[in-house]
């Protein structure tokens, strides 16, 4: 099936085309450089188009996700759409159903999203959600920062059983990278409790955060792996938090990166970029962390902006989730994970007229705003913690129009005139930044630049075009087209398929779920697999055989192999 | 003859996967390691040869072909204004997916046995949550055990020794030397009787005691009476003491705290009483599910339609509001003009008010054994039994996924194929 | 001799057991019956094993009496079933969850005998 | 001043979904665009018309706008859904969620209302001559707040839940109610004549005044003495103590 692209302003940063007219050659699902007479042709009539959107982080799949919907039968009838022809029903608004997360996305223009959190006991119920989701590519990133076999591992300096147990998790989760949530803290929450900082050392394992978080970096480089570690710093939620960014930042100097890209990506940096020391004197730290990222290659962060309205916060962090359940008097979901983490799921509303909501609300744009360097800070609102993300196009018309942002400062608490700086920054990002930071950088990020994020030869054919002419519009005043447009793409192309036409589904096939396939030898894998047997013995509730997820679970597999690359370990 | 390990057993909702199921010839002739109640189910009962149909419910059934018994049940419900798609809960996870995509275009209501067991469980997460964890943590670190309303030495017989009062795990070496079981009960069970401390509830007053606790707990001992539901004060005082001083609190609750008065409130009180408990210690509470897979349905009901129970479909959308879309709920004021019952037993375990309109509509039923609903059903169709003749997806009580092997080679067609075929067929009917 | 009980019903082992063979004798005999104590049954007149009516405000049934020390007074217990179902309280009250438990009832000795599930679900019919 | 006459044309078994039935949506309509409303009966898409005579006389916005419905319609749910202004009068019984998320105007109900009358309400006011069903002005499941502004009265008796989740407004039940009156008040003000059992579980906020007996009383109501109310004295509560509600509750 052959497909042209004619007369579209393309924003492809990662080959250096920033809006000229490109046309864009699509064969059998993969960008060519040319196609036969015979190609179908889109007129792109000078609208913009950009690969489809990548997003790095988001909770669209699993445990938390069904517990969020179980919990939320309101959220549910809030967003309801009867089904058609063509599409299952639509339900939800933080919370969505399956079909929902697939048709919104692609709405959006946006074809790849990545889980951000599934404990390898749980994976399986992971992909029998991934399963259902439609037209988007995916994957899930797997738990390892509590996990019994890591601590045992970090304690006794094994980096090859570190690095074996990695590979067997993904390949038993059929993860594609290794998160790290509030290192050691999910094992304390089995007895209420939590660390407290990098250097707390977890009872029962003798090890510290800083030393779960450098090993899994390293154990993470000697595999290879396509992604980095995907670090959700402790302490998150704290005022005064921003000193325990800064320190887990300066622990990548620790590893060199075995591919192109950031040693450590620490994610949604709203939530981890607190001064202060209580509610009194919470203020916004995003200049010092946003400062940290400009003056090192080796750390990437994303935003987790937040929106104002309905929200549902869903984490690993267990002991976070029932503090803000507490603080707020509401409804609170809590699943431990045996031998492995923690997780919590609480409601809540954003409100203007709230000083901490409004500081954090700030805090988000300063970050992206203040990190020079747009590949170091991508775009997510955390779904749904920070908002769901069919409000991305609310943020990039933040992003590009000061003018936008001071109309909305004028309706918030007084607290973000004292408490942050986002009043006085006046940057305006262009399409081309936006692009990185919801495409180019997340595909970096992720190391998946071969295929995703970008429009050159050989990347998979996913396109968005949007209904707005870059060369007529100027987005730092009309704000408003911004964000309509990058809601309801005019195309939403998914390996050279229409998927979306004019905002409306017009067609849904499976995407791929991607996971890793990491090479390791065999006898660090034996080595390590004597430990693992022993705790399925004496302390998990389920066989070892009947742990692994199954292929039937993962039919659109996309394998990305890796392993087996000796890398320099300082 | 070939030996199956690690097999998941198809009946309650511990689905213990260390079974072994010895097979001579596609026949099961031993289960070692299940209860009384899965080897029963493994080892099989009278089955259903064949599909049969009859028009009126007095008449006896004649044998048909699964062509012809598809054909009428896909007539039956396609002409339904207000289809009843019940039952699901011993089918795994994959018929579930058929199930709601069926109902979904008949415009019906679809709902699962839990409606009768722990759907009021639902309704209590909806208030107040859920602060769970799986099975293993409890194992691992528990060291005090309540069961409230639960009776699991007969409803679930190997949780005590896999899962609770009897296992061992790392901060739990010691096994039931270190641990204190309280149960909660309106009567002396064999649970009860193996218990450190057994309080005796009168009968439907539940709410009042979980009420009393928790204004003990709160610090507010002065506003509560004497007695609180035949429970006297000090034994009220003492319990709170145990909770507040354990390391690691796990209750357990089943239909003694669902189906008695106030429902739902009983056991939205008891997850408050939890959440309260772990500003003093770690608690988590956990609901005792009835059948091995009526988990699975409310996980995938949830993430396809965004309701875990009596979701109904009529205007092309889910809508769902338990009193009024449960089974019992539109049975009970007679709007259901047509039901599909499968893998469950409305007969058997309806009231007698329901089980009286489903005699008076045409009823089809998909199921491997004869019970109650083939009593009152119009159409029958066997089929293979999910979890020992069809692999496939199941959760267990405390929402853990798991897959069910195929111990041996089906007689008869899966769930899945006959529910696709019913699709199919309503559709030509409709000239989709 | 009459008794006014309350009437829960519920899962036991051999109830359990026989779930999926519901046409057989076991299965009545691990479901059709009623347990009291020892007390209760001394108000009826009559001993274990013998037949009694239940009757509520919903419908009436014969099971067999069985002893069962664990009730209190004034507890009467049949295992869930279609013997139980044919007396229990159909209302959801709101939630969808019928009154399985609870339920006013008036037990008294009986000369009729326990109807098998076909002839128990036939009177439905 | 427009009015509508609705009478059923058959009786109906399977319940009809008839939230266009509202001043707001028959108000400057004829009698043929309000015939051709949409209504469901169960998955059959239908209209008004198919289902009910309609008689319109005169034409004016919704606030002259009054609904006469003569028959049976125990059948027919969600009349008078998000109505905001205007008068619907009904010789009969109605069937569930009677004027949901009702911001204003006047409903007036002759025979018994089914379950969730009034839920949601923000305003206006809904009379119910005879008994109400479960869930009287109470929430949707898992929403924060049930009936947060207007007035509900009911002559008869109410089920299980009168007010769940209430944060404003006001509820007369004449009769006795179920068990759970008041339940997670967070504002109303709730008085059943009657007797009742439970009120005020897990109260924070609002007023239960209860003039019959309390069957069972929840034990977590702090005692603070008598007070007279209108020249009747009262038990006076506060509660409920767990989470330190300011609810009052006065029992005869």
């Amino acid at each position: 099936m052959e497909l042209i692209i004619k007369n579209g302003a393309v924003y492809d940063p990662v080959n250096g085309i920033n809006g000229d007219k490109t046309d864009i050659s699509i064969k059998d699902g993969k960008i060519v450089d040319k196609v036969s007479g015979k190609a179908t042709v889109i007129d792109a009539g000078g609208r913009l188009v950009m690969a489809g959107g990548v997003d790095a982080h988001s909770h669209i799949a699993g445990a938390k996700v069904n517990v969020g919907r179980i919990m939320r039968p309101e959220d549910t009838r809030s967003g309801i759409k009867p089904r058609t022809k063509i599409t299952r029903p639509y339900t939800g608004y933080t919370v969505p159903n399956v079909y929902a997360m697939g048709y919104r996305y692609a709405q959006m223009g946006y074809t790849t999203v990545f889980e951000a959190a599934q404990a390898i006991m749980k994976a399986r119920h992971t992909h029998e959600e991934l399963e259902e989701i439609p037209i988007i590519d995916k994957g899930a990133l797997t738990l390892f920062g509590s996990n019994w076999p890591t601590m045992d591992f970090v304690r006794e300096k094994d980096m090859d059983k570190l690095a074996a147990y990695v590979a067997w998790g993904l390949l038993a989760s059929r993860g594609f990278g290794v998160k790290c949530v509030n290192p050691g803290g999910g094992e304390m929450w089995g007895f209420g409790k939590n660390v407290s900082g990098l250097d707390d050392v977890v009872p029962n394992f003798d090890v510290t955060p800083k030393e779960i978080i450098v090993s899994l970096m390293k154990a993470n480089e000697m595999l290879g792996l396509p992604h980095s570690v995907h670090l959700h710093c402790n302490n998150l939620g704290k005022p005064g938090n921003y000193k325990t960014t800064l320190a887990s930042m300066e622990l990548a100097n620790q590893v060199k990166a075995s591919k192109d890209r950031q040693v450590l990506h620490v994610t949604h940096l709203t939530f981890n970029s607190w001064g202060g020391t209580n509610w009194g004197d919470f203020e916004s730290k995003a200049d010092e962390v946003a400062n940290y990222l400009n003056n090192n290659s080796n750390v990437t962060g994303d935003m987790g902006q937040l929106i104002w309205g309905s929200a549902t916060t869903m984490t690993a962090d267990g002991p976070v989730q029932y503090a803000n359940a507490k603080l707020l008097h509401a409804k609170w979901g809590n699943g431990d994970v045996e031998l492995e983490d923690a997780s919590g799921v609480v409601p809540i509303f954003y409100v203007k007229q709230i000083s901490i909501h409004a500081i954090m609300w700030a805090i988000g744009l300063e970050l992206a705003l203040l990190t020079k360097d747009p590949y170091k800070m991508l775009l997510t609102t955390d779904h749904p913690n920070g908002g769901p993300f069919v409000n991305y196009p609310e943020v990039i018309a933040l992003l590009m129009s000061n003018k936008k942002r001071q109309e909305e400062i004028k309706t918030l608490h007084e607290a973000v005139h004292k408490r942050t700086m986002i009043p006085g920054i006046e940057r305006e990002l262009d399409f081309s930044e936006i692009a990185i930071m919801t495409r180019a950088g997340t595909a970096k990020v992720l190391g998946l630049l071969d295929t995703k994020g970008n429009l050159g030869i050989g990347a998979d054919a996913d396109i968005s075009i949007y209904d707005i002419k870059p060369d007529q519009i100027d987005p730092t005043v009309e704000h408003s087209k911004i964000k309509s447009a990058f809601s309801s793409a005019a195309y939403a192309i998914k390996d050279g398929q229409v998927v979306v036409k004019d905002g409306q589904i017009t067609s849904t096939p499976q995407g791929r779920t991607y996971w890793v396939d990491a090479y390791v030898p065999e006898q660090d894998t034996s080595e390590m697999m004597k430990d693992i047997v022993k705790k399925f013995k004496n302390y998990y509730s389920m066989q070892l055989a009947n742990y692994m997820v199954q292929d039937e679970y993962v039919t659109h597999a996309q394998v990305i192999k890796a392993g087996a690359i000796p890398v320099e370990v300082n | 003859m070939t030996v199956i390990t690690d097999a998941l057993c198809p009946f309650c909702g511990c689905l213990c996967d260390d079974l072994t199921i010895v097979v001579d010839n596609n026949k099961i002739t031993d289960v070692k390691k299940a209860c009384k109640l899965g080897s029963a189910k493994i080892m099989g009962h009278h089955r259903i040869k064949a599909p049969m149909m009859r028009n009126d419910k007095n008449s006896e059934f004649r044998e048909v072909s699964y062509d012809e018994a598809i054909n009428e049940a896909a007539i039956i419900l396609s002409n339904s204004k207000r289809p009843l798609l019940y039952g699901w809960a011993s089918a795994v996870c994959e018929v579930h997916k058929k199930g709601i995509l069926l109902a979904e275009e008949l415009g019906a209501i679809i709902d699962n046995t839990a409606t009768v067991c722990h759907a009021p469980s639902t309704l209590a997460v909806h208030e107040k949550g859920l602060p769970s964890a799986t099975l293993g943590q409890i194992k691992n670190r528990a060291d005090v055990i309540v069961f409230w309303g639960s009776n699991p030495v007969h409803a679930h017989p190997r949780h005590m020794g896999r899962y609770s009062v009897f296992s061992k795990g790392l901060f739990t070496e010691k096994g039931r030397k270190a641990r204190k079981v309280i149960v909660v009960d309106v009567r002396k069970t064999e649970t009860a009787n193996m218990a450190d401390e057994y309080v005796q509830v009168q009968q439907g007053s539940d709410y009042l005691v979980v009420s009393a606790l928790r204004a003990i707990l709160s610090g507010h001992a002065d506003v509560v009476p004497d007695t609180v539901g035949g429970v006297s004060k000090e034994q009220l005082i003492k319990i709170v003491e145990v909770l507040k001083t354990a390391k690691f609190v796990s209750i357990f609750f089943g239909m003694g705290l669902t189906q008695s008065k106030s429902m739902y409130k009983n056991i939205d009180n008891a997850i408050s009483l939890t959440t309260e408990l772990n500003s003093f210690t770690k608690c988590v509470i956990t609901p005792m599910r009835g059948h091995y897979n009526v988990t699975g349905f409310g996980q995938v009901c949830s993430w396809e339609t965004g309701f875990a129970t009596a979701v109904d479909f009529a205007r092309g959308a889910p809508y769902y509001n338990p009193g009024e879309t449960a089974a019992n709920d539109v049975l009970l004021r007679k709007e259901t003009d047509a039901a599909m019952i499968i893998a469950g037993d409305a007969g058997a375990h309806f009231p007698a008010d329901s089980v009286r309109h489903l005699a008076r509509i045409p009823v089809v039923q998909i199921d491997p054994y004869w019970n109650p609903t083939t009593e009152v059903a119009n159409v029958v169709i066997p089929v293979a039994i999910c979890g020992v003749e069809v692999a496939g997806t199941a959760y267990r009580m405390d929402g853990v996924s798991l897959r069910m092997r195929k111990m041996v080679e089906p007689m008869h067609p899966p769930d899945t194929e006959i529910l696709e075929k019913i699709t199919e067929r309503v559709r030509e009917l409709r000239g989709e | 001799m009459a008794l006014n009980a309350i009437l829960i019903t519920g899962r036991t082992i051999n109830q359990g057991a026989t779930i999926e063979n519901k046409t057989s004798s076991d299965y009545q005999e691990a479901t059709a019956y009623c347990e009291l104590n020892p007390k209760d049954i001394g108000a009826l007149g009559i001993s274990p094993g013998s037949c009694v009516s239940v009757k509520t405000d919903h419908g009436d049934v014969v099971v067999k009496l069985k002893e069962n020390k664990g009730n209190p007074d004034g507890l009467a217990f049949i295992p869930m079933g279609p013997w139980a179902n044919a007396v229990v309280n159909p209302d959801t009250r709101g939630c969808g969850m019928p009154g399985f438990k609870g339920i006013p009832s008036r037990i008294e000795p009986t000369e009729k005998k326990v109807l098998t599930m076909k002839e128990l679900i036939a009177r439905y019919k | 001043m427009q009015t509508v006459t609705i009478k059923p044309k058959k009786e109906m078994k399977i319940s009809v979904e008839a939230e266009n039935i509202s001043p707001d949506k028959f108000a400057g309509k004829t009698e043929k665009e309000i015939q051709s409303l949409e209504a469901w009966v169960g998955n059959q898409k239908t209209t008004l018309g198919e289902l009910f005579s309609i008689a319109v006389e005169g034409s004016a916005p919704a606030a002259d706008t009054k609904i006469i419905m003569e028959g049976d319609f125990s059948r027919v749910k969600r009349i008078g859904e998000g109505m905001t202004s205007g008068l619907v009068i009904i010789y009969g019984n109605v069937d569930m969620h009677l004027g949901n998320k009702m911001s204003g105007g006047n409903i007036s109900v002759k025979g018994n209302a089914d379950s969730w009358a009034g839920r949601e309400m923000k305003g206006g006011e809904l009379i119910i001559e005879g008994n109400a069903g479960y869930y009287l002005g109470s929430g949707y499941r898992g929403e924060t707040c049930g009936m947060r502004g207007g007035k509900i009265t009911v002559l008869g008796n109410a089920l299980d839940f009168v007010g769940e989740h209430m944060c404003g407004g006001e509820i007369i039940v004449k009769g006795n109610t179920g068990i759970l009156p008041g339940l997670s008040n967070n504002g109303g003000k709730i008085v059943i004549e009657g007797n009742t059992s439970r009120p005020g579980s897990e109260m924070s906020k609002g007023t239960i005044i209860i003039n019959g007996t309390v069957d069972e009383m929840m034990p977590v109501f702090k005692l603070e003495g008598n007070e007279d109310l209108g020249g009747v004295t009262y038990k006076k509560y506060t509660g409920d103590v767990i989470a330190n509600g300011k609810g009052l509750l006065y029992v005869r």
